[in-house]
């Protein structure tokens, strides 16, 4: 076994220090020393598109990263949208688009449009698309997903307007 | 009563699933929980001498490792099977059934050898490069076609040969209809192998309480109950001391439903013997080898016709691969027999299964489970005689379909459940002249694709019918219980993966009671909460599943107003249910809320009298006499790059009849799900062995999994034809997307094509195929 | 996966049978080879560390040479297993004489199985046309050195 | 798949970067993006023994151009800032229209411009689209520095002309010349798997209208990227028609020697190569001859 190291991480606006060995990948960092679940593992070949979360802020595969190299870096996850009770637009835009079955992929693809709805609300066909092609489903055809990132831009739109 | 069912309802499920607060195996942690990893074998055929794991338990962190002698008496193949054989007469099985570790020969690339429990996955995978494996190769069966020649190696050795079963249905007189036939058409059909590729692996987590002599299983089977009594009849434990839970499951799709796969066993046996939680979460490499695949089937086809395009009669000789094992009997080659009947009036039918064993991983159903490969040979076979007897392709099948008034309609052959094979209702031409219609198929075929293929583009048109068999028995239970918070809880066995359980299910029960849909919490998927029903599988959750849960309701509603009706003094007939209330229709402040029902149904004080229950709950269980039948047309326009082969689906459409449709968001949902692996099963993914048995695509980078650009929008219709068999009316609506896609894709390239004497026989395509079908085949990749 | 190519040495054909012969010669044409050892006359085994950029694994194999005619042809057999996976071959070589010196023919097919073809096919074809360039290259050096030793 | 143990450093200075890798040579192996070592890493095909981190090396991240049009690109430039950064898409257009084609959003967030150029992977599009353009590289190491042409960097399947202890830091795009037009066009199963067959052309006219120069450098058609000099050199003096692009699109194919693979045959590569080629030519020549192309 290498040798452990210190890191510090702020995730989801917290901070946390853990002692942890250099090859633990970020994605299992995030899931099982921080406990935040929400963020899946589907391949661990960076396909899937499951583990993304934002590493300063830009869409990340969590299992192509060690978590020693989030030291000193901010990192968001699906734990960082909204609650149950109070769901985030986006998160309210897959729910009233069906846009998840099983819920397995839907973090990653949360995690991966985000920043797109976050940058610009004026979406072309070309940028949902662009927005999902990091990620796969196998449940919803991805039809109800692309409805929903229009939806979601729709509602942040005007969020942001009021 | 407030009408819920076919409502658009959001699901009650989202807001978890949406915020990262749903329980996935993966994310169940306990106090001092181990982790395993299985060393599985490389080689497909091999004679194991030796496993020595002796320097993997040297590594620190390494706790055990156990191989098949470790085992001792707990070792066995088996258990029984998940679906036995039919016990019709003139049916030849050979029951071999998996192993939890193998023990003398490895049988395909990635059986188990050895698992290793350590404290962390990391360290439990470092220790499977210490374990050394003493084999000898041996000589691979990887062609089904070549399986039964007398000098091909023997998969079971105590076996004559590789032949798994065989099975001869017949229907009429096939060879006095060949006699009679005007035209007769003889192809061989090739369909290849695919993955359900569900974005969760399989996992689980197994807990034995020393102290509480309990045992704990977190598991992503489809299929908890029958888990949860095997392991208990397995390890000689009483069922009550056995607890299986399938929390959220991220997708099925057929593979997560098996008794047993080794890891089960394992698991369990691993827990029981070191009384610690462990933990073993299938890894994507580990999925493409040990967790089950399908179709992989070769038929010789030969349909006999009339010149004006009637079907005589069809046969279909066919080899089904079934991998090393055969735990899952003839469920899938059985759906592909009816299946191959599709909504026709086919008189006579001979239809010759053999069933092949080889050094490959195991096919169990996916996702269609034998149905696209029925639906692909009878679809393709009139596409072949619309052409050669110059009938148009819609007008072919029109001539052909089973009139509306003779259902229900017996095809005299055996379905899956081994029952007669009797489509319960259906009514077809609509269907079809509905996609006809929305997909414009007089004016794409008159005037657009001539116009096109002017300007040298090659566009074409698709367009199936398709059958499926949808909602098989035994049962499924439910029980519905009001709390005395008003809000109503719903238990029952099958578990989840996506299907939108938690919102149909509580449609029902919500219409049935007058409450809330957010107020009917679901449990399913936990033994301890429900102790009897078989699984999610076979698209029958919407059928059986939910008229169980109807049934239940039902009783509930009753005991609710009896109960008020003594409570308001008001006769039944002048009560209504609504808003969480029993109310006097006339006189709406004359009311009790559900919630002070159920406290009074329940008193602490005063006796249950004899012959009453307390509280306002139910059990009920729904078995349908035999399946429903569900039916649908699909149509579609493709656009082949004949310089490059690439293809882009123009538009998608779907005509669905699942009958009642319990909820449009969540059946639309299916639907596109299914048209999208569809599409993948038609020209993206494909397992490719080699003659060895060596997967050389086991990884998402190789095997192709259509993303958002590959999938077109899906322009769905509905038609409702209810099922006679069940109170709701509903049919299965799970598996109908996938099944018509391979053969409506293959017809709509065929066309796009448009070169005299190609044909497209197999599926998948790829574009490499298609190159080769346009220019030569010596160019094999 | 099939092999075949041609390539021509600036060297007499004896020269070059003889360095193709050479078990040292064989073990510097591929790169991390250890512990070549000669088991019979025309029977090797060894060790090789496989190196091809990050990609790197441990390989244990046997390589035996059949119907040879010196020094114009022969036949190698080879069989190997490590962690990446397995493999099992074998090829013909032909040395013919030209103009320009010797005319190396090789034609042959190796299967491989286990990690590497269930998850690099993209990398294993290619991966062999590096190797094989890589090693002619070593070869050319070889039989320069060959050529000045002798003339020494 | 959870990758094998290894060391790990993280330097802060180019000097304690390079001196990890002059002690340890090949045992040592950079982590740049990590978006390919990553992935070989968690199937344990590479087990490197020691990870040399260069992400905290801030002075490896630029996007500049020199005076005289020479676009710079620091090694460890992560793709999403060269996608979106308008000296790129000024300079060196074929770069900008390229990146939305290199992996997944995810991918371009975290890899790099120099990890994918030092990975020499025969499918990727940067190595190809840098010799299309005639692009340089600064290797260095403890002991100096020196520039390698793109066309002499790389040698092979995950091979290029970097020395153990030496590290990509600079990537330089030499400015077009003015009626120059390029493109790049793929082949691909999904949107954004590896092409199966890729080709980067860049082409420039003379006053008269002849083409002065042309380069077709394609891409999953040999064990690096493969340039088709003598078809290009077809093109060169003459003045563009589509017979004369057909002709050499035609041509391209004796000079590549592509490998099968499970997706696509030989036969089928060369056939997509010359159909590649030929659509590559007519962009690129249209752009050329656009009124008002005139590069920076």
């Amino acid at each position: 076994m290498s040798k452990e190291m210190d890191v510090t991480v702020t995730v989801n606006g917290e901070v946390f220090q853990r002692t942890i060995e250099p090859r633990l990948l970020l994605s299992d960092f995030i899931r099982h020393e921080l406990n935040l679940s929400g963020t899946h593992v589907g391949c661990e070949q960076g396909v899937c598109g499951a583990c993304t979360i934002l590493f300063d802020g830009l869409p990340t595969r969590s299992c192509l990263m060690f978590a020693v190299q989030a030291d000193g870096h901010e990192i968001r996850t699906v734990e960082d949208l909204g609650t149950m009770e109070d769901l985030h637009p986006l998160q309210e835009a897959f729910q009233e688009a069906h846009a998840l079955q099983c819920g397995f992929c839907t973090p990653g693809f949360l995690m991966s449009i985000l920043p797109v709805l976050e940058g610009t609300t004026d979406l072309s066909e070309e940028d949902v698309q662009r927005a999902m092609e990091g990620n796969l489903c196998r449940c919803t055809g991805y039809q109800h997903i692309e409805d929903a990132v229009r939806l979601a831009a729709e509602k942040m739109s005007s969020g942001s307007e009021s | 009563m407030a009408k819920l069912i076919g409502k658009r309802i959001t699901r009650n499920e989202d807001p978890r699933l949406l915020t990262g607060q749903a329980l996935f195996v993966d994310d169940v942690e306990l106090p001092g929980m181990l982790h395993a990893a299985f060393l599985r074998s490389e080689y497909a055929h091999a004679k194991l001498k030796g496993v020595d794991v002796s320097a993997a338990l040297e590594r620190p962190g390494v706790i055990a490792a156990f191989t098949a002698e470790d085992m001792g008496d707990a070792w066995s193949p088996g258990p029984p099977l998940v679906i036995p054989p039919p016990t019709i007469e003139d049916v030849e099985f050979y029951t071999r059934t998996q192993v939890p570790l193998v023990k003398d020969k490895i049988r395909h690339a990635g059986e188990p050898l050895a698992i290793v429990i350590a404290e962390s996955r990391y360290i439990a995978e470092d220790a499977l490069d210490d374990i050394v494996v003493d084999l000898e190769p041996l000589d691979v069966v990887a062609d089904i076609e070549r399986a039964l020649d007398p000098d091909s190696p023997l998969v079971h050795d105590d076996l004559e040969s590789n032949l798994a079963a065989h099975l001869v249905q017949e229907k009429g007189d096939y060879a006095a209809a060949r006699e009679q036939a005007d035209k007769v058409i003889r192809r061989r059909i090739v369909i290849e192998r695919g993955i359900a590729g569900a974005m969760e692996n399989r996992g689980i987590v197994a807990s034995w309480d020393n102290k509480q002599q309990q045992l704990t299983v977190w598991d992503t089977t489809q299929s908890p109950i029958p888990i949860r009594n095997g392991l208990a009849s397995m390890f000689g434990l009483s069922e009550h001391q056995v607890r299986v839970i399938a929390p959220f499951v991220g997708g099925g799709f057929g593979p997560k439903i098996m008794m047993f796969y080794p890891e089960e066993v394992l698991l369990t046996w691993s827990t029981l013997r070191m009384g610690k939680p462990i933990k073993w979460i299938e890894d994507r490499r580990e999925n493409f080898y040990a967790t089950t695949q399908e179709r992989g089937q070769v038929h010789d086809v030969e349909l006999a016709l009339t010149n004006d395009g009637r079907i005589l009669g069809l046969s279909d000789d066919f080899l089904h691969d079934t991998g090393a094992y055969d735990p899952y009997g003839l469920t899938i080659p059985l759906n592909t027999q009816c299946h191959a009947l599709g909504p026709y009036d086919i008189p006579s039918y001979s239809s010759d299964l053999k069933v092949i064993f080889t050094n490959m991983t195991l096919t169990t159903p996916v996702r269609g489970a034998g149905r696209p490969q029925g639906v692909f040979v009878i679809e393709r076979m009139l596409d072949i005689a619309a052409k050669e007897l110059g009938i148009d392709r819609a007008e072919i099948r029109k001539r052909n379909y089973l009139p509306k008034d003779v259902f229900p309609y017996d095809n005299l052959i055996i379905d899956q459940a081994f029952s007669s094979f009797v489509i319960d209702s259906g009514d077809y031409l609509p269907a079809m002249e509905k996609a006809l219609e929305m997909i414009e198929y007089e004016k794409f075929t008159q005037e657009e694709q001539p116009k096109l293929r002017e300007e040298g583009r090659r566009v074409g048109i698709g367009v199936v019918s398709f059958i499926e068999t949808t909602g098989v028995g035994p049962y499924e239970g439910a029980r519905v219980t009001i709390e005395s918070s008003g809000k109503v809880s719903t238990a029952t066995g099958v578990g989840t993966q996506g299907q939108g359980h938690f919102t149909v299910f509580a449609q029902i029960v919500a219409e049935q009671l007058g409450v809330d849909v957010r107020d009917v919490h679901l449990v399913t998927g936990d033994t301890a909460q429900f102790h009897w029903g078989t699984g999610t599988f076979a698209s029958r959750g919407a059928v059986v599943a939910a008229n169980a849960v109807n049934a239940a309701a039902s009783i509930v509603r009753g005991k609710v107003l009896e109960l008020a009706s003594e409570l308001l003094e008001t006769p039944e007939e002048e009560l209504e249910l609504e808003d969480g209330v029993v109310r006097v229709a006339d006189i709406p402040t004359k009311s009790m809320s559900l919630g002070e029902l159920a406290q009074r149904a329940n008193p602490l004080r005063g006796a249950v009298e004899p012959g009453t229950e307390p509280g306002l709950e139910a059990t009920a269980y729904f078995g349908p006499k035999y399946g429903a039948t569900a039916f649908g047309t699909h149509a579609m326009i493709v656009e082949v790059d004949l310089e490059t082969m690439m293809v882009e689906i123009k538009r998608y459409i779907v005509v669905e009849d699942c009958g009642t449709v319990l909820n449009p968001l969540i059946v639309d949902g299916q639907l596109h799900g299914g048209v999208a692996l569809g599409i993948g099963n038609s020209f993206y993914e494909k397992l490719v062995f080699d003659e060895n048995g060596q997967l050389l695509n086991a990884s998402f980078a190789d095997y192709l999994i259509p993303t958002a650009a590959e999938i077109p929008r899906i322009e769905i219709a509905h038609q409702v034809t209810p099922s006679p068999l069940n109170p709701l009316g509903s049919k299965g609506v799970g598996e109908a997307g996938a099944i018509p896609v391979p053969a409506l894709f293959a017809q709509a390239v065929e066309n796009a094509l448009g070169v005299d004497g190609l044909e497209i026989l197999e599926s998948p395509l790829s574009p490499q195929r298609l190159f080769e079908l346009l220019h030569g085949e010596e160019t094999e990749a | 996966m099939k092999i075949e190519g041609e390539h021509v040495f600036n060297g007499s054909r004896e020269d070059v049978w003889a360095m193709v012969r050479d078990p040292e010669v064989l073990a510097t044409m591929l790169p991390g080879t250890t512990n070549l050892n000669q088991l019979s006359e025309n029977e090797y085994e060894g060790a090789i560390n496989l190196r091809v950029g990050p990609i790197s694994g441990g390989f244990s194999g046997r390589i035996v040479v059949e119907d040879e005619v010196p020094p114009e042809h022969c036949k190698l057999v080879a069989e190997g297993e490590g962690r990446p996976g397995f493999f099992k071959g074998s090829g013909t070589v032909d040395l013919i004489e030209v103009d320009a010196g010797t005319l190396m023919k090789y034609e042959g097919e190796i299967q491989i199985g286990g990690k590497l073809a269930s998850i690099g096919q993209r990398l294993i074809d290619m991966t062999s046309k590096t190797m094989i360039r890589q090693g002619m290259k070593v070869l050319d050096a070889a039989l320069e050195e060959r050529k000045a030793n002798v003339m020494d | 798949m959870k990758p094998a143990p290894f060391e790990y450093v993280v330097p802060t200075t180019m000097e304690e970067a390079l001196g990890h890798l002059a002690e340890h040579g090949y045992d040592a192996k950079v982590l740049a993006g990590g978006q390919s070592l990553i992935p070989m890493m968690n199937f344990r095909l590479a087990q490197p023994s020691l990870l040399v981190d260069l992400n905290k090396l801030a002075e490896l991240s630029f996007i500049r151009s020199e005076e005289d049009g020479e676009l710079r690109i620091g090694a460890m430039t992560r793709h999403h800032h060269v996608e979106h950064d308008a000296l790129v898409a000024e300079h060196a257009p074929l770069i900008h229209e390229a990146m939305p084609k290199i992996g997944t959003p995810q991918i371009r967030s975290r890899g790099t411009f120099g990890g994918s150029i030092a990975h020499a992977d025969p499918a990727a599009e940067l190595t190809t689209i840098c010799v299309a353009l005639d692009g340089r590289f600064r290797c260095q190491s403890a002991s100096g520095e020196r520039w390698v042409p793109a066309s002499e960097f790389f040698l092979g399947m995950f091979t290029s002309a970097l020395e153990p202890e030496e590290m990509l830091v600079e990537i330089a795009i030499p400015p077009l010349a003015p009626r120059t037009g390029w493109a790049l066009e793929e082949a691909a199963r999904r949107a954004h798997d590896f092409a199966l067959v890729g080709v980067g052309a860049v082409v420039t006219l003379d006053e008269q209208n002849l083409c002065e120069r042309a380069r077709l450098v394609f891409l999953s058609v040999g064990d690096g990227p493969v340039e088709a000099g003598k078809a290009a050199e077809m093109l060169i003096g003459k003045e563009v028609s589509s017979e004369l692009i057909r002709a050499t699109a035609e041509a391209v194919t004796e000079e590549l020697d592509p490998s099968a693979d499970i997706h696509a045959s030989v036969e089928y590569r060369l056939h997509l190569a010359r159909v590649l080629a030929k659509r590559a030519l007519e962009r690129a020549f249209a752009r050329a001859s656009a009124p008002g192309t005139q590069a920076a």
